[in-house]
């Protein structure tokens, strides 16, 4: 087995097939990194809509610890 | 005549209608409902004379465009009355009526596919030999094409129906039941066209009208399970 | 008759609990439905009433518990289930394209039965004019009118039955309900309305609500 | 014994902490894969005769093609199995199946047509597979819109479970119609790939890159139907506390 092409400027042209071959892994390995970075994308969009109702509940307690202070007085 | 004295003569027990009767009161809608059975003749008819408009009026090329044309114009009619195949039955409630009867809503299915079939594909099948001789369809073609026609529309009513069944409790269904029917019409579209291509170029067509027979026989089997499961999925929502 | 009607049940549930896009709308219901008996299920709006029906009448598959019918549970007894069933849903089963004598008959009734329950829902001259011309409360009477006809199955699920009725439908439909129970019939039905019925139960399922705080400590369900 | 495994399996939350463990592992495996193969494949595999540099395409093409086709199948069986037993992770399987499907259907047609310019001289041909490959976009198009069509996920699920089953009836005879219909229309000049032998020397990086595809394909499966399971299962307090947990861990987010 040994390296196909004479030199590196060679092997980006290809004969002038360069341009097909480096498009179609280009777009290749670009659609796979989509589909890999979605998941963690979308694992830190639940997180923050998490910490979004955490925060919600939490303010909804303390109103009403607030208000169970205030009413006895 | 009273119709409803016919109906309750084919008698039944609590379980509901017997066969005969489900098929009367399904043509009895179908045929009081004029406008679902015009339409769909109405834009085959329509969008087939635009044909000519769009790519001249040369003979030769009209000859070759023909029998695909009016195979796709079939196809795309039938696809267009298929929405309404379950809707009114699923508003009015009558549909979770007849799936709770002992009747298995299969033959229910096919009796609606049937009658679909009845108003829309046999008046396609039977008008396209007109359309045929309006886009100067070559003279070998037209026994083949009126028969691969009644046989493809008939497997497209009971495709169609699985879709429709799948759609029937979404609020505008049109263009998705197209999306999801559209590639399980394929085969039926090619064997359809390749019969009466083979025709015209004076070759046996007999295999692929087998062959379409084959695939009706294999939709009327299984479209009904399916389009009656997924009538069971789309009432539950 | 109580001494008599735990040994025929007609319709039996037992620690029934039925959920909807995940979330449980209650838990732990059961109750015994013996020939000539009546049950009523109170509740809120989207306290699972609807739902209730459905899963009683074997349409929603995601429940948990037992549902017996004649001392058989489902899913086998349904086919038998179904043969003494009518059900009357919040969709009525009515079909536009039809008269109300041409709708009864497809649910099996000749033309002097028809003609008949027609008359009782108070929709005579009415029977040969197609439904969809008819206004929303007089197709609900063409629905109701099944209970009318001579032969009605034995088991009755209704949603809502007295909705959109007048005080003279209200008095005639529960005339007719009494009169299913002295056949030995048996019913189930939601209504906002209180009924007059003899012998009536009573659900409210606010009683077997689900609390969601508590359901989400443990709450994990594998199927369904 | 079986059974309860089995039962196992189908716990959302058994398969999203079973999982996790798997996952750098099987990312590891497919990029080493896919890097050896796509450096092997390009640089170091012989020339082909007729085609030239251009078939060095087969390389991403054939395992997206092979990919493409399988996936519908997972996704099919996955949608059977939550129809069957009902089982919910199944369903949230067969959604993730669909998305990941569609994408390696749309790379084997687009390295298809790309690699039909050099070939036939132009970027599409109505070539036999890659009409069917364009069909297979539209199944999993038509599962994919028909899940977004409906507000409720329980419904949904058994929808598209239902549809994909119908298209995996259908798939063979659409496969088969489109190969007559091929060579009824255009008998076959070059085929893009021809299923005669292959020289070890182009086959084994052909090998690797198949093999790196399904470890990616697994990866993305796995990972994909972990961020379903935290979506559907929300309200529960372990996802709450997996979620809330990383955030105190820092931004261990990988």
């Amino acid at each position: 087995m040994q390296f196909q092409f004479a030199s590196f400027a060679d092997f980006l042209t290809m004969e002038g097939h360069g341009i097909y071959v480096w498009i179609s892994y280009g777009v290749t390995f670009a659609l796979l990194a989509a589909l890999a970075a979605f998941p963690l994308l979308r694992r830190r969009q639940l997180q923050r809509e998490l910490q979004r109702q955490q925060r919600i509940q939490q303010r909804r307690h303390q109103a009403e610890k607030e208000r169970k202070t205030v009413e006895p007085a | 005549m009273s119709s409803a004295e016919s109906l309750s003569m084919a008698g039944r027990n609590h379980g509901g209608p017997s066969l005969a009767a489900l098929l009367r009161v399904e043509l009895l809608l179908a045929l009081r409902k004029r406008a679902d059975i015009a339409n769909p003749l109405l834009f085959f008819v329509t969008v087939l004379a635009l044909l000519p408009l769009g790519v001249g009026p040369e003979p030769d090329l009209l000859a070759r465009l023909a029998p695909g044309m009016i195979w796709v114009m079939a196809l795309l009619a039938t696809l267009l009355s298929q929405e309404s195949l379950f809707r009114s039955d699923f508003e009015d409630g009558s549909l979770e009526q007849q799936a709770l009867s002992s009747q298995p809503l299969y033959f229910a299915v096919l009796i609606k596919a049937a009658v679909h079939w009845l108003v829309t594909g046999l008046p396609l099948a039977l008008l396209s030999p007109m359309l045929g001789l309006m886009l100067n369809l070559p003279a070998a073609g037209y026994f083949c094409l009126l028969v691969s026609l009644l046989l493809g529309t008939a497997s497209m009513s009971l495709i169609g129906a699985v879709g429709a069944a799948l759609t029937v409790a979404l609020r505008r269904p049109g263009l998705l039941l197209a999306l999801i029917v559209m590639p399980l019409y394929v085969p039926v579209l090619i064997f359809g066209t390749g019969a009466v291509q083979a025709a015209i170029d004076g070759y046996v067509f007999g295999p692929q009208l087998a062959i379409l027979a084959a695939l009706l026989a294999a939709a009327a089997a299984l479209a009904p399970l399916a389009a009656a499961g997924a009538i069971r999925i789309s009432l539950d929502n | 008759m109580p001494a008599n009607s735990e040994s025929h049940s007609l319709l039996q549930v037992r620690n029934l609990s039925c959920q909807r896009d995940g979330r449980r709308l209650f838990a732990g219901l059961s109750f015994t439905l013996p020939a000539s008996g009546a049950l009523q299920i109170e509740g809120a709006n989207g306290a699972g009433k609807t739902t209730l029906l459905r899963t009683l009448i074997g349409s929603a598959g995601d429940y948990d518990g037992q549902i017996l019918w004649d001392g058989r549970p489902f899913p086998a007894s349904l086919p038998q289930f179904r043969e003494s069933l009518l059900y009357i849903g919040h969709r009525a089963g009515v079909r536009g394209g039809l008269t109300p004598l041409e709708n009864l008959a497809w649910y099996g009734a000749n033309r002097s039965a028809a003609m008949q329950a027609l008359e009782q829902v108070d929709l005579f001259g009415f029977e040969d004019s197609l439904c969809q011309n008819l206004s929303a409360g007089q197709n609900r009477r063409v629905a109701l009118a099944r209970l009318f006809l001579p032969d009605a199955p034995s088991l009755w699920i209704l949603d809502e039955p007295l909705a959109a009725l007048d005080v003279a439908g209200v008095a005639a439909l529960q005339g007719q309900m009494a009169v299913h129970l002295s056949r030995g019939g048996a019913m189930v039905f939601t209504s906002h309305q209180p009924v007059a019925l003899a012998g009536l139960q009573g659900i409210q399922l606010a009683d077997f609500a689900v609390d969601e705080l508590a359901e989400s400590a443990g709450g994990e369900h594998v199927f369904g | 014994m079986a059974w309860q495994w089995f039962h196992r399996l189908g716990s959302p939350r058994w398969f999203y902490q079973k999982t996790g463990a798997w996952l750098p592992w099987l990312a590891l495996a497919s990029v080493i894969l896919l890097t050896v193969g796509s450096v092997w494949g390009l640089g170091f595999a012989p020339q082909d005769a007729k085609q030239g540099n251009s078939y060095r395409i087969i390389y991403i093409h054939v395992p997206a093609s092979f990919l493409a086709l399988a996936g519908y199948y997972i996704m099919a069986i996955s949608g059977a199995i939550g129809l069957i037993w009902k089982m919910k992770l199944s369903f949230a399987v067969m959604r993730a199946a669909a998305p990941i499907g569609a994408v390696l259907t749309v790379i084997a047609l687009f390295t298809g047509a790309v690699w039909g310019k050099p070939t036939w001289g132009t970027y599409w041909v109505w070539d036999a597979r890659i009409t069917s490959m364009l069909i297979l976009l539209f199944l999993y198009i038509g599962v994919i819109a028909l899940a977004r069509a409906f507000s409720r996920e329980q419904v949904a699920d058994k929808a598209c479970a239902l549809l994909a089953l119908v298209g995996t009836v259908n798939i063979p005879i659409i496969y088969k119609s489109v190969d007559w219909w091929f060579t009824l229309h255009q008998p076959a000049t070059i085929k893009l790939t021809q299923s005669s032998s292959i020289d070890p020397s182009m086959f084994y990086p052909l090998l690797t890159m198949i093999i790196g595809f399904y470890c990616m394909y697994a990866w993305s499966l796995i990972a994909h139907t972990r961020t379903l399971v935290l979506q559907r299962e929300w309200r529960t307090q372990w996802v709450q506390q997996e979620l809330s947990g990383m955030e105190t861990q820092g931004k261990g987010g990988k």
